[in-house]
């Protein structure tokens, strides 16, 4: 199932039909980053698969956004070199956080003249996706999705994944945070696990029951959340506890949701902690999050702070689209970043050879607080890494390993 | 014992505090047609319900064929062999007619898939033998009401059944197939099938039925031959009502209704032709008339000139139904000064008539006007504002709000609070029984309390005609007078009443003008006074012509 | 567990409840009166939600403010909602009501979707909480239960003493009757449908003031809302409101004793033996077909 | 107008014979597996003209292998779904029961036991028609309808949903991942229930499709059918002519939930992952019986033609607007206004335009009109 430049596009063409029929009038209205989807430019095109609707179409347009501004900024400073200056675009597919939609956006994008794609958040999508990418053999490297079964249980040649997954994010956790508390002179000994009740909330808090214990850290109360629940009897419960350190496994509403039961409930843990949570280094929550999260430690896919290029990005991208930046925005742009040196490197847009060049690659110039990327045989990064930062002044700042470290820890 | 097929040995069966079936020890014989004729709410269809396992009994048993069948479920009790049908004709309407045969549950190995051929040409000479086979491939739903009664004879038929239990087989369905449908019966019956039916129409049960037996309040009051039944002054008093005010002449009319009965047995024997409409008929029994003259005295007076003082309803030649079921064919109706009663056995569409008048059933054609207001396309609701209000059956009450609150809701269409308050005292006033239970749950009231209520309630809209339907059904005779009295309450508060009773002899003590209806057409309409031959009465009533 | 924590346990659970109880009111309105299941009524609650968020937080209006007019907006578009998809099949089938009320709730939240994103949203502003014999109180829930108090006394005396109240009480006891009274029933389905909708949408109204807000968030009120309605009783406020404190009180302990969301798996069967055993809700009469 | 009124007045008599025709065609017990045959039969073809052009445009433009198959397993779904809640008329909204309890026990089975999906269908079937007997039951024994019964299938989903998702024995929120062929089998191909590419896929389901089609068609025109009929139209009327039918109310419940449980288990080897979030979610619930309604219930030919009218219009509808979630505002107002303005199903149209046609008085039919709704 290979591109051919004859065909006219699938989405196009049905955009026509559209805007002439009776269910036309959106289609006039609205943006489309993907306008231009024809094959027939000298440039590259991604192929951005995320969910810009549905209940997670908030953070999957941000992603889908951190896209578009890697592409846009490789742009401006010239466009792939390798190339002769060849332009990257972006097309964009909205998978809705849906696994049925998964692959049929991966093969809509390929059929667009995708020759490398990203994506997809919701891990049953990306895998869905991860599978069409390999059956059309065209490179796919994942932009968020932490769930280890994509790439570990699946025999895949195309797909890559730069983000430390689920278990590598807990390993990180449990050998970062207690080594920093204790660094600093405190005692940590019991923790309490507060985590979402989905996959990615089990299965973190799997890992670190595992690994906490082996830090000498006993996990004396887990509870959990689900979408849409208040949560101050998890708080009581948590008080009654009473552990020295409260670990946030949960997106932005829930973690503020923790907090503000926390406020209510005057209760302040001795230390108050999150393993990849999203809320924790986007500063929008932070804000209003407020003194209770002043001081706490995350352990998340981050900004390199050291890196300069990394705090432009940031800014840069607050301002192109009025939107925080937060852990998954950083992340997909790191990959973003991946599939752009890939790109240089081949020299070509075709995904066979990007797929040579993503097997082979080292990238090390990117704005993720992790060392050179570059991907074993599962596609897994050997470097991930899920540095620890802490909220200093309601804004994250890396504090561990210390390479990326850009403050000092403050307890 | 043994010659009984179907044997039911004190069944019970109650409702929270209505006792519907108070032990009733019924036996049938193979191979007779057993009749079971009673008023409404006598119990019958409860009867019916509670034998063949769709109710389950408060007591007693029920032996089909020797065997105990009390606490089968319905579909055992019809697989040995005990069919049923149901007062509404129940066809499986989305499948055809045939289907509808094919559907009936036959035993045997893969008994899921194919239909057996015996089925199959069984279902062809059930088709052919009650002649519906030119409507074999319609669907249910597209048939006449008559076809779907025949058709439910039919589908039961597939079952082969020893005894069959028939409600009301014949209700509303024309004359011609009503003969049909007899034959039939007759035929089955001749080939050894024993029947019981439930009927209204008493010339369907006169040439039918080997046995009849009554039932009242719950009770067989009596059994026997027809003519032995029809005879009998608990039959009528079960039919007509039981006259319960001997000032009014009690004895006399006893006297008169058993010559009469003599005479209506003769007449059911001659085969009198005798039809309704014949005119007026010189008072034969005094007392009721009295009661008559006595209960309309303040009222009868202005009479001649009611048009000028009075709103009148006035209808005419409507055609209303449900469904493609025709119940009223062109019949007219007027409401006249003082009580207007209209009068008819089950199933003639008395009901359907009333909610025609009062909108709650559009009209196919014909026309209705109130005083000089077109009401023909009208509704319920609106019809209020002109000033014309409906009691439906059993008095349509509010059971989960309280008295008070149903009363008010009486006023709903009231918008001065004032005027809402005065007659609220009013209706207090006039039933001072409610006053005590202001805040008690209609439900809780009983029968006649709850009607009662209705009345109240009606009055509270400030009518000028009330159209009561059957306001004493179901209610203990000392409550009877209660109704007709409150009915007078409301004549004498200047309104128009068009009553439609089945308790035929206290309704026409209070009666100005008579409609009797039956099978859907007028048969009957005159002054009270020309009905007061309770023979003829008897005859236009069932409809033994 | 010590008595204060107990206490404490207790005390969400009454306002959990209460929250609970003033969701399912719309739904069991609207069920009692019409028997019809209306799945739109969590995305009823999420418009409430996002006029309160986006009048407070955006346009700088007063709390106060919002509120009504969310309740006020809510009913309008239930009343519109009615008369355009409901009224049409009043009559027909509820698996074709079920899935016109399921078209409904993709309309309203893809659409809120679109107009705020699905991020979540929170008011600028928090509450905090007040300590009571040793017990929390996080003001915005208890607020909220207030609310819901208010809202079903006056609901409740709105229904019991007015004649409108009486006749949406008259048309859900007896549909036919309610005719012969005057009663026209058509229109008294629609207000109830505007009522109901009103009471989603004061629902929704309350809940920004101790939770982050979503275009889906009505969807984790709304099957444990059912729940309730069936609980109480259809068409019963009072039992709304003890079905809520029920649900509220399942979810707190179940949230304490059982691991994971086993106090949903817990809820479920509540649900399913009250089904069983007394279909028509503790607080219920007869079931009518 | 005028050339409509011209075309009624020379046509009529050749589109009432050939309404006559299909007429007594319809009549004959043998039309539908025909009309279904003449489906199957496109079906059976349609992936491969997907990359055929005529005038420059081809199917394969706007409808993919894969959306062809997400179509057969509703189709599929609703099939089974119309077998319980169209035949018998108990409204199931909790089917989503059936079809997790397909997919999970299909891989629960493959991942602990090493069982073959193929056998691990079967027993997941098996299971899931268990638990439509508890429902069954529990639920007809107390004699639940309506509303009420739609809650308690519902609850009984969610039972599972939340069950699934909180024991980790069950997989937990994660779910399970389908091993690879080779792990349990000779690599891809049918006995591994594995394919290398989407068509094969598309023709398991499509055999699926048929297979509970042809049942369907089966139990419509047999006895059994008729039973299961007879209940729907008058429960009271079906036992009062000796029909059991609390015991074939569970036939249709166990029935139904067996062939959903297909649909789940071809689901769970298709995308290769299984959770609680996608195979027991409530919107699976309205998914299961939406070809059916839209189609036409307690029709054949009903639920394979509403889903392939419900899936294709979602798919138009989302690639026709670059607004995001766009595509559910006009699902939605699709699904109203199918639901307000056709609520007998699709399959009534062509009787339908006819009555409208003739309302309009653009077409005069001369033949008896009665009884030409009567669609299978």
């Amino acid at each position: 199932m290979g591109k051919n430049s004859n065909r006219p596009s699938r989405r196009n063409f049905i955009k026509y039909i559209g805007a002439a029929g009776a269910v036309g009038l959106a289609g006039c209205v609205g943006e489309d980053p993907g306008d231009d989807g024809d094959d027939d430019s000298d440039g590259v095109v991604i192929g951005s698969n995320h969910p810009l609707s549905g209940d997670l179409g908030g953070t999957g347009t941000r992603m889908d956004n951190a896209v578009q501004l890697a592409a846009m900024i490789k742009n401006e400073d010239g466009g792939i070199e390798s190339m002769d200056g060849a332009e990257i675009d972006v097309i964009s597919g909205d998978n809705q956080g849906a696994q049925e939609l998964g692959g049929e956006i991966a093969d809509e994008l390929v059929d667009d003249g995708a020759d490398v794609l990203t994506g997809c958040f919701s891990s049953p999508v990306t895998n869905a996706a991860a599978r069409a990418a390999e059956s059309s053999s065209v490179p796919m490297v994942i932009s968020v999705s932490v769930d280890d079964a994509i790439l570990q249980e699946n025999d895949l040649n195309y797909v890559y994944r730069p983000q430390p997954p689920a278990a590598q994010m807990a390993i990180d956790h449990a050998d970062l945070m207690p080594a920093a508390v204790r660094d600093a002179g405190h005692d940590i000994e019991t923790a309490a696990i507060y985590y979402i009740d989905i996959d990615f909330g089990q299965s973190v808090r799997d890992r670190l029951q595992e690994e906490l214990p082996e830090q000498d850290i006993e996990v004396v109360e887990t509870v959990s959340v689900d979408f849409g629940e208040t949560v101050d009897t998890q708080v009581t419960q948590i008080q009654s506890a009473d552990p020295d350190v409260v670990i946030a496994i949960s997106y932005e509403a829930e973690t503020v949701e923790l907090v503000r039961a926390m406020d209510n409930q005057d209760y302040a843990p001795p230390f108050l902690t999150g393993c990849s949570n999203e809320a924790l280094n986007d500063r929008s929550a932070l804000e209003s999050m407020g003194d209770t999260v002043e001081g706490a430690l995350a352990t998340n896919f981050a900004l390199d702070p050291t890196n300069d290029r990394a705090a432009e990005v940031r800014e840069r991208f607050e301002e192109e689209f009025d939107q925080s930046f937060d852990a998954n925005v950083a992340m997909t742009y790191a990959s973003t970043e991946v599939i752009i040196a890939a790109i240089e490197e081949a020299g070509s847009a075709d995904p066979d050879d990007i797929n040579d060049a993503l097997n082979d690659i080292e990238v090390s110039d990117h704005i993720a607080a992790m060392p050179p990327i570059s991907f074993d045989e599962t596609g897994e990064n050997e470097n991930a890494l899920a540095p620890l930062f802490q909220v200093q002044d309601l804004e994250d700042r890396v504090v561990a390993p210390e390479e990326f470290a850009e403050s000092e820890i403050d307890l | 014992m043994s010659d009984y097929i179907l044997e039911t040995a004190d069944l019970r069966k109650t409702f929270g505090e209505l006792v519907a079936n108070d032990g009733i020890s019924l036996g049938v014989e193979r191979g007779e047609v057993h009749g079971i004729i009673g008023p409404n709410g006598s119990g019958k269809s409860t009867f019916f319900n509670t034998v063949t396992g769709f109710l389950e009994p408060n007591g007693g048993t029920v032996r089909f064929e020797g065997e105990d069948v009390t606490n089968l479920g319905p579909d055992e009790i019809a697989r040995a062999g005990l069919g049923r049908t149901f007062q509404i004709a129940s066809p499986f309407t989305d499948l055809t007619v045939r289907e509808n045969l094919l559907s009936v549950y036959t035993a045997g190995l893969g008994s899921g898939l194919r239909i057996p051929d015996e089925k199959r040409a069984r279902a062809q000479n059930i088709l052919e033998q009650l002649e519906i086979e030119h409507i074999a491939e319609h669907e249910a739903s597209d048939i006449s009401g008559g076809q779907q009664q025949l058709l439910e004879l039919g589908r039961i038929l597939m079952l082969d059944p020893s005894c069959i239990m028939l409600d009301e087989p014949t209700a509303g369905v024309n004359p011609a197939l009503q003969a049909r449908i007899i034959d039939h019966l007759q035929g089955l019956n001749d080939e050894g099938r024993t029947f019981v039916i439930i009927e209204h129409d008493m010339s369907v049960i006169s040439g039918l039925t080997d046995r009849v037996s009554v039932l009242n309040q719950g009770q067989i009051v009596m059994q026997g031959d027809f003519d032995s039944v029809t005879s009998d002054e608990r039959v009528r008093e079960a039919y007509l009502g039981e006259t319960t005010d001997p000032d009014a002449g009690l004895d006399d009319t006893l006297e008169g209704s058993r010559s009469a009965s003599d005479a209506t047995a003769d007449t059911v024997a001659d085969g009198s032709p005798e039809t309704a409409g014949s005119g007026g008929t010189s008072a034969t029994s005094g007392g009721t008339s009295a009661a008559n003259a006595s209960a309309s005295a303040q009222l009868s007076v202005p009479t001649g000139d009611t048009d000028s003082r009075q709103k009148q309803l006035v209808a005419d030649n409507i055609v209303t139904g449900y469904g493609n079921h025709t119940v009223i064919e062109d019949v007219s109706v007027e409401s006249h000064e003082g009580i207007t009663c209209i009068f008819g056995p089950n199933g003639s569409g008395k009901s359907t008539l009333l909610k025609a008048l009062i909108g709650a059933v559009p009209v196919w054609s014909g026309s209705i006007r109130y005083g000089d207001t077109d009401i023909t396309q009208s509704n319920t609701y609106k019809n209020l504002d002109y000033g014309m209000v409906m009691l439906p059956q059993d008095g349509g009450i509010f059971g989960n709000l309280t008295v008070k609150e149903n009363l008010l809701l009486g006023g709903y269409r009231v918008n001065d609070r004032s005027v809402r308050r005065d007659r609220l005292d009013d209706v207090l006033a006039a039933f001072p029984a409610l006053e005590e239970k202001l805040d008690a749950d209609g439900g809780s009231l009983s029968g006649g309390q709850q009607m009662m209520l209705s009345f109240g309630r009606a009055m509270m809209t400030g009518s000028e005609l009330f159209l009561l339907d059957e306001p004493s059904a179901g209610l203990a005779p000392s409550l009877v007078d209660d109704v007709f009295e409150m009915t007078e309450t409301l004549v004498n508060q200047g309104a128009q009443v068009i009553l439609v009773e089945q308790n035929v002899r206290e309704a026409l003590r209070i009666a100005d003008h008579v409609y009797i209806l039956a099978q859907g057409q007028l048969q009957f309409e005159g002054p009270a006074q020309e009905l007061l031959n309770e023979d003829e009465l008897v005859e236009l009533y069932l409809g033994l012509e | 567990m010590d008595p204060s924590t107990a206490l404490q346990y207790v005390a969400f659970a009454i306002l959990l409840g209460g929250i609970y109880g003033l969701v399912a009111l719309g739904l069991t309105m609207i069920f009692g009166v019409m028997d019809v299941i209306n799945f739109a009524h969590g995305a009823l609650m999420v418009v409430g939600m996002y006029i309160v968020w986006w009048g407070t937080n955006e346009l700088g209006l007063s709390l106060f403010l919002t509120i009504p007019i969310a309740v006020i907006a809510l009913f309008v578009l239930g009343v519109g909602i009615h008369l355009s998809t409901i009224a049409p099949i009043i009559d027909s089938s509820q698996e074709n009501q079920l899935i016109v009320t399921f078209g409904v709730l993709l309309i309203i939240v893809s659409a809120i979707e679109i107009v705020f994103s699905a991020d979540p949203q929170r008011l600028e502003f928090g509450l905090g909480s007040v300590q009571f014999a040793g017990v929390y109180l996080p003001l915005g829930q208890l607020y909220a239960l207030i609310i819901a108090v208010l809202a079903v006394i006056i609901a409740w005396a709105f229904l019991q003493y007015t004649q409108l109240g009486r006749a949406i009480r008259g048309t859900a006891d007896n549909r036919d009757a309610a005719q012969y009274v005057g009663i026209n029933v058509p229109r008294i389905d629609y207000l109830t449908f505007g009522f109901g909708a009103a009471l989603a949408g004061l629902a929704g109204a309350v809940i920004p003031l101790f939770q982050s807000i979503d275009p889906h968030l009505g969807d984790a009120y709304l099957i444990n809302a059912f729940v309730i309605v069936v609980l109480g009783g259809l068409g019963s406020f009072p039992g709304a409101l003890i079905g809520g404190m029920i649900i509220g009180f399942v979810h707190v302990f179940g949230q304490v004793f059982l691991p994971g969301s086993g106090y949903q798996i817990a809820i479920f069967l509540i649900f399913i033996l009250v089904l069983l055993l007394k279909p028509s809700g503790l607080l219920g009469g007869d079931v009518h077909e | 107008m005028s050339m409509s009124e011209s075309t009624a007045q020379t046509q009529p008599s050749r589109i009432d014979r050939a309404r006559l025709r299909y007429r007594t065609f319809r009549r004959q017990w043998y039309s539908t597996a025909v009309l279904l045959a003449g489906v199957f039969g496109i079906l059976l073809v349609l992936p491969l003209t997907l990359n055929l052009y005529a005038f420059g445009l081809s199917l394969g433009t706007w409808v993919s292998v894969h959306m062809l198959i997400l179509t057969l397993v509703w189709a599929t779904t609703g099939q089974a779904w119309n077998m319980m809640s169209g035949y018998t008329g108990q409204f199931s909204f909790g089917h989503a029961a059936f079809f997790g309890l397909g997919a999970y026990g299909t891989i629960i089975l493959l991942n602990t036991a090493g069982l073959n999906p193929w056998l691990g269908m079967l027993v997941g079937a098996t299971i899931a028609s268990l638990y439509g007997l508890l429902i069954g039951v529990l639920c007809f024994r107390y004699d639940l309808r309506g509303h009420y019964f739609a809650l308690a299938t519902l609850a009984f989903a969610e039972l599972l949903r939340h069950t699934f998702n909180t024991v980790s024995q069950l997989g937990g929120a994660s779910g399970f991942f389908r091993p690879l062929p080779q792990e349990y089998a000779d690599g891809f191909g049918l006995i591994a229930f594995q394919f290398e590419n989407a068509l094969p896929y598309y023709y398991v389901i499509l055999a699926f499709l048929i297979v509970v089609s042809a049942i369907s068609l089966v139990i419509k025109q047999s006895r059994l059918g008729l039973y299961l009929f007879a209940i729907r139209e008058n429960e009271n009327a079906a036992s009062a002519v000796g029909i059991p039918t609390y015991r074939y109310k569970l036939v249709g419940i166990t029935v139904s939930a067996f062939f959903t449980a297909w649909a789940g288990a071809f689901w769970a080897m298709y995308f290769n992952t299984i959770r609680p979030e996608t195979v027991y979610d409530i919107l699976v619930n309205v998914e299961v019986l939406l070809p059916a309604i839209v189609g036409g219930i307690g029709t054949v030919l009903g639920p394979i033609v509403g889903a392939f009218l419900v899936i294709p219009l979602a798919e138009i509808a989302r690639q026709s607007v670059d607004i995001a979630g766009f595509d559910h505002v006009i699902y939605g107002v699709l699904l109203i206004v199918i639901v307000l303005y056709s609520p007998k199903g699709v399959v009534s149209w062509p009787a339908r335009l006819f009555e409208l046609l003739e309302d309009r008085g653009l077409y005069e039919s001369t033949i008896d009109d009665e009884n030409m709704d009567n669609d299978e």
